[in-house]
Order: C-alpha cells, then structure tokens, then sequence
C-alpha cells in the first residue's frame, strides 16, 4: 500500500537541485559533494548504502549514487529500483596501506599481476558474477603456508558483492581475492570490520595492514595511502526508483 | 604532518569549517525544538498523570501515558529515531530534521514527565485542599497554585533534561543527518585525520554544556534566594 | 443552617464516621472534641465534601449538598471557609494574592473590589502592613491569622476550623484565638475542631465530643465540662484539664 | 507481503535471527563489563572528591576527578567511543568490543561518582564525628561507618544507571561493533524491510529494561523494609 | 589531667572561643553552661581535637595534643570518650556491633573479649537484652544509654558529654542522667555541656559558665547556684531557673 513519490531523475543532468544519498566518504560523495559535477545537491550521507537505498525505496532521497556491481546486487533484492543507463564516472578499485609500507605493495602487486595473467581473479568474480554465479566458490586452503604472521585487512562488510555479511561470517569476492593472495605470500588474513570512512585512517594508524572495501582510487586518498594496481575496474551510477 | 597544517587541511580548506558551524546550527535546532516539543508532551502527561493520580479520573489517559513512559523510557534513543524515520515515516517525504526534532521530543517529553509529575507531587496536599476549599475548581486549583510552585521546583531538572537531549542528539548522524558530530565525521571522511575533528566537535560540545550547566547553577541560586524573601 | 443526617465515612476498611446526627443552627459556634484519630477531622471535611461521604445526607440549607454535581460543589464550598491545622497559605504568592486570588478567579469580584476587601480584611486581622510580604516572612500566628482573612474573603456563612492553633508555638495561640472569638462575637457560624479548652468553654454556644466514630455527647459547655455523662468524655476530660 | 513472510525473511530464512541473538550477546557482554568498570572508576573517584571536601585533602586528585566528570559529563558518549577508538587507540589493534567496554565504562564511571558522591554526603556527619570520636581513623570510618550506610543509599541510583547504560550501548554501532541494534540493521540491510527488525529490536531493549526495573523495584522494597527492621 | 592555655578557636572571620584557661583534675566531673552560640561545643570538641584550635594548648596527661600527628590524635581520642545530643548510634549495625565495632577494629580486643565486654555494659547500661537489635528500633533514651555504653567500651580516662539530654523527650530525661550519675559515682572523670541545672547542682564538682567566647564564671555548684558574680551569669540563671 505504500507508494513512494514519483521518480523524478532520468538523467545525470536531472540530477541538479535534488536529494543525492551517498555512503560516507566514498568517492560517490565526494563526486555528488563536488558542485562542479553536480549543481546545488542536497547530500545526504549514510553510513551504509543499505540505509541509502531503503531511504531512496521510500522516496526520502531522489537518487543514489553508487558503484555498479554493488547496485546490481541491491537490485536484485529490490524490484521497485532501477540503474540509469548513463554512468557517472569510471574507476578503478584497489587495496590500500600504508605510505610507508612500500614493501607490502610490491609483494601484493606481484601476487595481482599474476593472478590476473593466470585467471585466478577472474574465477574467484565468476562465482559472484556472470551466467555460472553461485558456483565454483573459492576455498581456502587449511593448510596454506601463515609463517609471516597476521595481516590485518580493514573492510566495510555493507558492500555486496565485494564484502557483506552471511550469517556471522564476512564473505565477498574481496574477501576471497585476499585469502588468495595471503596464501600465497603466506600471511595468516584476519578480518576487521568497521565503518567505510574509518579504514583509511586504520591504515594510517597501523591498526589494519590493508584496506581492502571496494575502495576507488582517487588523488586525494593517494596522498593518505598507498595502492596496489587495481583489481577491477568499475562504475559509479545513478540509481534511482522505477 | 604538523599542527598548522593538519589544523589547515581539517577546517580551513576546502571551507570545511562550515561542516562544524553547519553542524552546530542543526544540532541546537534540533535539540532547541525537541525541547519544546519534550516539554509540552511532558507536561501534558504530567498533567494526566496526577489528576489521575489524585482524582481518579482520566483512566484510559492515565494507562496510555503510563504505556507511551514505559516504552519510550524502556528503549535506546537510536532505535526509536530509526523508528520514527523508519517505519513511522515510511514513504513520506518528510524533512530528516523534523524527524529527528519529533524523535528526540518525544523522547525527551517521557523524561520531562517524570520530572514535573515528581515537581507536581512534591507540593504539599495541603495546598490543593486550601484551593478546593475556596471554590477553586480542580483545573483553577492546578493552574493558579499547583502548577507555578511545581515549576519552580523542577526547573532546574528540567534545565538538565535540555543539557541531556543536547548530547543525545549527536546519534542523530544515523538517518544521516548532518548534526554536529556527523559534521566532524564528514570532516574525518575527507582528510582521513580522526584527531582534529574529533577533538574539535567534543570540545563544542562541552563548551555548550559547560555554559548551560553555568546558566542552571545560576538558575538555581536565583530561585533559592528567591525562597528566602 | 446545615443539617447532617446518618453520615457515615470509610476509607476502605476502616470505619471512621459511623453514623452522625447534627443540626448546626445559623450563628452557632459549635466545638468539636475527641481523642486523636475519633474522626473529627473527617467530620469538618465531610460537611464541606472536601471528603466524600460513605452514606447519609448533609443538607446546606436544606439542599442535600452530597448529591450535587462536581461544579456545584465548588459553589456551595464557596459558601463554606475552611481554617487548616496548618495554614496552607500559597507560598509563591503575596498575603494580599493569596487572600484575592479565590474571588477574583471564581469572578465574584473584580481586582479592584478584591484589593480594597483585602486590604479591609488585614486590618481587621491586624496585620495591614503584611500586605507585600510572602507567607515566608510570617510567624505561625500571622500566617493563621492571614489563614483566617483569606477565607473571610469569600463572604462565607460559615467558616470550618480543623484545629488551628496546634500547629503554632505556645506564645502564639493567643493572638489566634482571640480573632476567632473576634469573628464569634461577630456573629459567624462556626464549627471549630480544637483542644483548647478555654476557648470552647468561654466562646461555644455547643461543645460536641466525638469518639469511635460517634457523637458521644454533646451540651452547654458550662454542662459539659462540669457535668460530663459518658465515661469515656469523663477519661478523656480528666487528661486533657490537668 | 503478509507478516508471515516478513517474519520468515526477516528471522528464519539464513539463520538471520542470529544476528539478533550474537547481538544481544554482545550487547549485555558490553554493558555488564562497562557496569563493572563504572562502577570502580565511579567509586574511586566519590571518595577522593569526598575525601577533598571533607578534609581537604588529596587536592590535586580532585582536580583531575573534577576534570574528568566535567569533560566525559559535557560530551556525548558516541562522540567519546569515536575518540577512544582513533585517538586513543589508534594505532593499538585491539578488539572492538574491548573499546567499547573502556568507552562506556570511563563514561558511566562519572554518572556512578555523582551517584555515590550524592549518597556518601547524604550520610549525617554525626556519623563521621562518632566514627573519629571513639579513635578510628579517617578510613576506617569510611570503611565500616559510611560507606555501609551510602552504599545501601545508592544502590537502586546505581540499579538505575546500570540500565541507562545498557541503552546507551546501542550506539556501539558507530564503531561497526555487531552489538543488538547493529543486528537488526544487519537483518534490514540483507531485507530491506525496516519493519521487524526495528521492532523486534526495540522489544528486546523494552523487556530487558523492563525486567531490571522490575528488579530494582524490588530491591528498593527490599531496602526499605530493611529500614523499617 | 587536663591542661586547657590560652585556648582559640576561630570559624573563618567568627572568633568562638578567645583564650580559655582551664584545668581539669583526674576524677572531676566539670559541668559547662551558657547560652546558645556561646562556643560551649566547640570548647568540648577543641579537647578531643574534633577541632582544631586555633591557638593555644591542650596537655593531655602532660602532652600537648595539639601538636601531635593524625595517628597520635586518633589515639588519644581512643582515650577519650564523647556522647552527643543526637546520639550518632550506626543504624546500619546491631547495637552490639556499635559497641564493639571500635575496639575490635582497632585492635584494642578480639572480637570474643569485645563481646563479652558488651554484654557487661548492656547490663550496667540497663538494656542487657537489645544486643541483636538495630538502633532505629529503640528510644531516644536507650539509644543515648547505647551511645554511653558505646563510649565505655574504650575504657576511656575521660568522657566528653555535649548535650546528652537535649534531644529527647522529657519523659527520658531521666533515665539517661540516672546512668550519668552512676558513671560519676564510679569515679569517671567528666566533663559535660547542659542545661539540666538540677545534675549540675548534684553531680558536678565544678561549673563553668561560658559566654562570648571565654569562661565567664566558674565556682562549686552550690556557690556557683546561690552567689553568682558576673552580671550575665545572673542574667542566664534568672530565665533558666524559672
Ligand atoms: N485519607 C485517608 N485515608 C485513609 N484513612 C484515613 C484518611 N483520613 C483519615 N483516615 C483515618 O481516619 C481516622 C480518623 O482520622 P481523623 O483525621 O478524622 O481523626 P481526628 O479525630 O481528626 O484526629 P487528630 O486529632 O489526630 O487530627 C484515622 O484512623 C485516620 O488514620
Ligand atoms: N564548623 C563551624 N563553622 C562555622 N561556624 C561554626 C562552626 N561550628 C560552630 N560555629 C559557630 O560557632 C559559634 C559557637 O558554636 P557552638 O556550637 O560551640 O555553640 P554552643 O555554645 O554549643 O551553642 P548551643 O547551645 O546552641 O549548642 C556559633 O556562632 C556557631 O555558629
Ligand atoms: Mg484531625
Ligand atoms: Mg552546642
């Protein structure tokens, strides 16, 4: 019986004048943040995109904008929303660390670089994405190689498909991807989980080794951490009710 | 990096100051309205309350007053705003400031009750005998002699009550609203320096509270050297 | 004047009036005595329903005011002053509102009216220059007195006193009482609840003893102390007039 | 969707009531060891601040108190839990649920030391005289004379703010702690129907509090017909 | 025994006492008497050091106590006893454990000896039977018997009385001074604050009038009583002795 108000937005230029939710400290706030993309938004800032989408489902917010794998998966929840087909931006997302910890980059960026070549990445994306998702989901190998200790991996566990919650269990393809790359440089992965604007100044401090949460490179994070070469290239889009 | 350019990069750049004073502007009103609301909720079922109380009447009143007590005064402040923005709101376009300003009312007005219905019954019976006993009515005896002693005493709670609301309102950031506190985590997002914007807001916060606790405690002097005309 | 017939009070299961008979005539000064919890006061504030009776009548001028409707109960206490143990004045007021405040709110007379009664009022409780003051500021003996004009105020045919003089300081009595025997001479109907003996013998037209819920005896007081029946009034003479 | 369906998506379907339980769990785990800390903060500092004004010793230890109680009573607790999780511990990987326990506990700690500093001064100091009179000491009087005495005064005061305490946690949330409402926004995040999960989270709060308060009722009883003994 | 010089004592800008002199012999039983605000409290408070004077000395057995540190001060007071006007029994112990709680505490008894010795002084104190009751459930007069028993329980050499009748109802008035005088008999050293002028002229060796801040007048009880010198003296006798 509820009826949300009427969509308004077809189009990026539609989006002018309107209420934008983002999630905190993404690079769709800074973008919906930035007048020169987006004249006189009204931004609102979430703390989870959940709580963006349920508020643009009841006509609270006009648009959200939003990475596109993650959209998809919310979309696949929600039938009363939809994707513009016109896209905002291209990015590109990578892990993060510390400036200092120019080591760990090689190492990681080593690890990547080959998984890319040998098709490992590309399976571990098949079991989230594509005609064959929902098989094939990657293992981790209990006995894999931990001599070089823990690494500490800061995520937002609110961004399907990379990482979300499944029961009480953190799961996603970044979550996979760097179970992967611990075996194989032989680190033991732990999990930490906390709000999106806060794993970058985990990585600062040292309380995580890495921030792995779909997180976009952008110049102004580039000058606060350091980043691997990216693992997949995606989009930020505008999703908006049907 | 230094304190000059950390102090920089956090408030002056980028105008991100206007985060903080933005912020500050939401949160006293939210906080300035919620009072208002919390205070006429709270003294409405005061009301109720003691007339039951003390008469008898306004049963059914009495028990969904006691129920609205309980449950208000039975659940965390957060819940009830995802509540209210929530579900109660539902699919109505409404203003996340009015939403908010109705929560921590109605939040609030559950504490304030309790306050002026102890103010209200720590009157002497006495006094409302001697109104009765002239032909005052209930509602005359209430108004011109019950009313303004109960409020002198439960004015200095009631100013506490606003200090408290005041600090409650900083959960308001989780229907993204940007009070204050979200201020300085917008901040936080953008520069990635939790130290100073942190700091920054707290020390807003206890400023503002360090000068009502000031206004209360004059309050309070004021109205006791007034019992001793 | 007021005519009260099988009055009976319990609160829940404690009888405490058990069935009274009395007539007060008009410019009759009846006192009312008995041991400490005899129901005297219950009585007082049967008549003027500030206590609602159990069963029985009360006729106020031969109208039986414990069938009246909530707003004519307040008329009719109007017509009835009421004197408390202890004083009940409104403190956040001044004497001159605190004596003003009931004729000009229930609309009998206007400020001005009420100003100059009030002021007329303190004169004849002597104490015309309290007008300003706060109750605060009064000794017990003043605030009785105040006590005494504020329900002179209402122009009432009959003032109720429920022990006005227990609650003040030995050397304060007097002033109290010889207003009241002031007001006697005056002609006011008065029923007074008190253990001031002189006072009942000196100013009653009637002294009525009450105990266990009943009117035991009841006389002259000139009979009545000298000539007392029931033995229980002869016990409780006995301790009283040592 | 009927509520049965919304129950099942919202509860049975992937097991998502656990998140409601390991919410709760974490919750009371929380608030009971935040209680516990509070309350030794709270007690430590009553007696130095009553040491102060009674003798006028430990001076500077009641300087730092007062600072303490002005600064953690004049901020709001999430902005308190934010600055002891990326100030204080920024760079210490330490649990969460840890941070969250030394958050609540520093604050509630200053609420407890009004409480009890309330009950120590409310004890007749009659009772100190006696005490000092008959050749014990200073601490042995507070020992065995007083704090007896204010303790059997404060405790439903204390009762009380445990459960103020347990409402408050629910903000732990900020810090991504999966604490009982962070449960259901979990479920309402996975279902996108804000309904039930809010609900059912908010009854879970109400039983709880109300059951303390039925507790505290009792305990109150309890005392005071010990009074009466 | 006692050794008061040129004893002050001031509250701020108020000068209570202004130089008391006084000595105080073994076995002596010293009654004081004076106006309310006279400083006969503090005087009293001044010996046991409740107070700290301002100036002056205070020998105890030949010490001065008033230079001595915290622990010393706690043992003299262990030496002398006082009682005061509200008693200041612990309600929260049984009437046994207020009396043995101090000389078990501070080592002076086992808790069998404390024990023991309670028992002894309920009987002399005439309440052998309350030893298992709480102190709210007895009377002003056997609680004040308590708080002397109390008192006793630390063998004191001296017992320091400020108004240990003032507080109760004069139907206990007696019981309490009876106890007293049983304690003078026995040779107890005293010194005692109170308007009970009937005890000052039996029990007391001496009595002192204090006034403005000094002892105005000091002589045996029956010369102090029939001849008084100093013309406030005559005064304060003329309004106590109606
Ligand atoms: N509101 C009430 N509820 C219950 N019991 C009451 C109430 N008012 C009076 N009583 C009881 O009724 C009895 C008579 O009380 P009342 O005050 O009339 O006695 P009294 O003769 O005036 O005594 P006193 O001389 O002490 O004033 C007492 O036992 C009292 O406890
Ligand atoms: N702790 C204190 N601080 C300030 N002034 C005090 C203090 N104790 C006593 N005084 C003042 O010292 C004066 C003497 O007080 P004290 O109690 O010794 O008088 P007193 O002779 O015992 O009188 P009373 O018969 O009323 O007990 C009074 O004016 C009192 O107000
Ligand atoms: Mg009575
Ligand atoms: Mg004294």
């Amino acid at each position: 019986g509820k009826t949300a108000t009427e969509n308004t937005v077809h189009s990026k230029a539609d989006l002018e004048g309107k209420t934008i939710g983002v999630q905190l400290g993404t690079t769709g706030d800074s973008l919906a943040s930035n007048p020169e993309v987006i004249k006189n938004a009204k931004v609102e800032r979430y703390n989870k995109y959940a709580d963006a989408v349920q508020a643009l489902k009841q006509g609270k917010v006009d648009a959200v904008i939003i990475d596109s794998d993650t959209a998809k998966e919310f979309i696949k929840k929600n039938d009363d929303i939809e994707l513009l087909s016109e896209e905002l931006s291209e990015e590109e997302y990578a892990i993060c660390m510390n400036l200092d910890n120019t080591a760990l980059q090689v190492e990681i960026n080593t690890v990547l670089t080959e998984f890319k070549t040998d098709g490992t990445l590309d399976t571990i994306k098949e079991y989230y994405d594509g005609a064959n998702a929902g098989e094939n989901k990657f293992k981790a190998d209990p006995n894999a190689d931990t001599s070089k200790g823990k690494l500490v991996m800061a995520t937002n566990a609110g961004f399907p498909p990379y990482e979300y919650m499944e029961g009480q269990e953190i799961v996603g393809f970044d979550v996979d991807m760097m179970t992967a790359v611990c075996q194989k440089l032989g680190y033991e992965l732990e999990i930490d989980d906390m709000e999106f604007d806060s794993i970058i100044p985990a990585v600062q401090s040292g309380k995580a080794d890495v921030g792995v949460a779909g997180m976009s490179v952008t110049e102004d994070r580039k000058k606060n951490v350091l980043f691997s070469t990216p693992y997949t290239n995606t989009r930020l889009e505008i999703m908006v009710r049907k | 990096m230094g304190f000059i350019d950390s102090f920089k990069q956090n408030f002056i750049e980028a105008d991100r100051w206007k985060y903080l004073w933005d912020g500050l502007l939401t949160t006293l009103e939210i906080t300035g309205a919620a009072v208002l609301l919390g205070l006429f909720l709270g003294f409405i079922i005061a009301i109720v309350r003691c007339t039951y109380l003390k008469t008898g009447k306004m049963k059914l009143a009495n028990i969904l007053c006691r129920i609205y007590l309980t449950v208000i005064r039975g659940t965390p402040v957060v819940v009830q705003l995802l509540i209210i923005y929530f579900v109660v709101f539902a699919s109505v376009n409404i203003s996340k400031t009015f939403v908010a300003i109705i929560a921590f009312g109605i939040n609030s007005g559950a504490y304030v009750a309790e306050i002026v219905r102890g103010g209200i019954m720590s009157i002497d019976n006495g006094q409302i005998e001697a109104g009765r006993s002239l032909g005052l009515n209930y509602r005359q005896t209430m108004t011109y002699i019950i009313m303004p002693q109960a409020l002198k005493t439960v004015l200095p709670a009631l100013a506490n009550e606003c200090i408290v609301l005041l600090k409650e309102t900083s959960v308001a950031g989780y229907i993204a609203i940007a009070d204050l506190t979200k201020g300085g985590d917008i901040i936080r997002s953008q520069t990635f320096s939790p130290f100073l914007p942190l700091l920054s807001v707290a020390a807003i916060y206890l400023v503002m509270v360090m000068f009502l606790t000031f206004l209360v405690g004059k309050l309070e002097r004021r109205l006791s050297a007034n019992d001793r005309r | 004047m007021i005519d009260v017939k099988g009055l009976k009070k319990s609160f829940g299961e404690i009888d405490v009036l058990k069935g009274i008979d009395e007539h007060i005539e008009k410019g009759e000064k009846v006192v009312i005595i008995g041991p400490s919890g005899s129901g005297k006061s219950t009585f007082l504030r049967c008549l003027n329903l500030m206590e609602k009776p159990t069963a029985g009548e009360i006729l106020f001028e031969g109208k039986d005011i414990t069938k009246l409707h909530e707003k004519e109960i307040d008329r009719v206490r109007q017509r009835m002053g009421m004197v408390f143990q202890h004083f009940n004045l409104f403190p956040h007021l001044t004497i001159r509102k605190n004596i003003t405040l009931a004729p000009v709110k229930l609309g009998l007379m206007t400020k001005e009216e009420a100003d100059v009664k009030a002021e007329e009022l303190l004169k004849r409780v002597g104490l015309p220059d309290k007008a300003d003051e706060y109750p605060t500021r009064l000794s017990g003996g003043q605030k009785q007195r105040i006590a005494i004009a504020r329900a002179l105020a209402m122009n009432p045919e009959v003032i109720l006193f429920d022990e006005p003089t227990s609650a003040l300081d030995p050397e304060m009595v007097g002033e109290v009482l010889e207003l009241m025997k002031q007001l006697a001479d005056a002609g006011m109907t008065m029923v007074v609840v008190t253990h001031e003996m002189g006072f009942a013998r000196e100013v009653a037209s009637r002294v009525l003893f009450m105990a266990d819920g009943y009117v035991m005896e009841q006389n002259t007081p000139k009979e009545f102390f000298e000539n007392p029946q029931n033995p229980r009034l002869k016990e409780f003479l006995s301790k009283v007039l040592v």
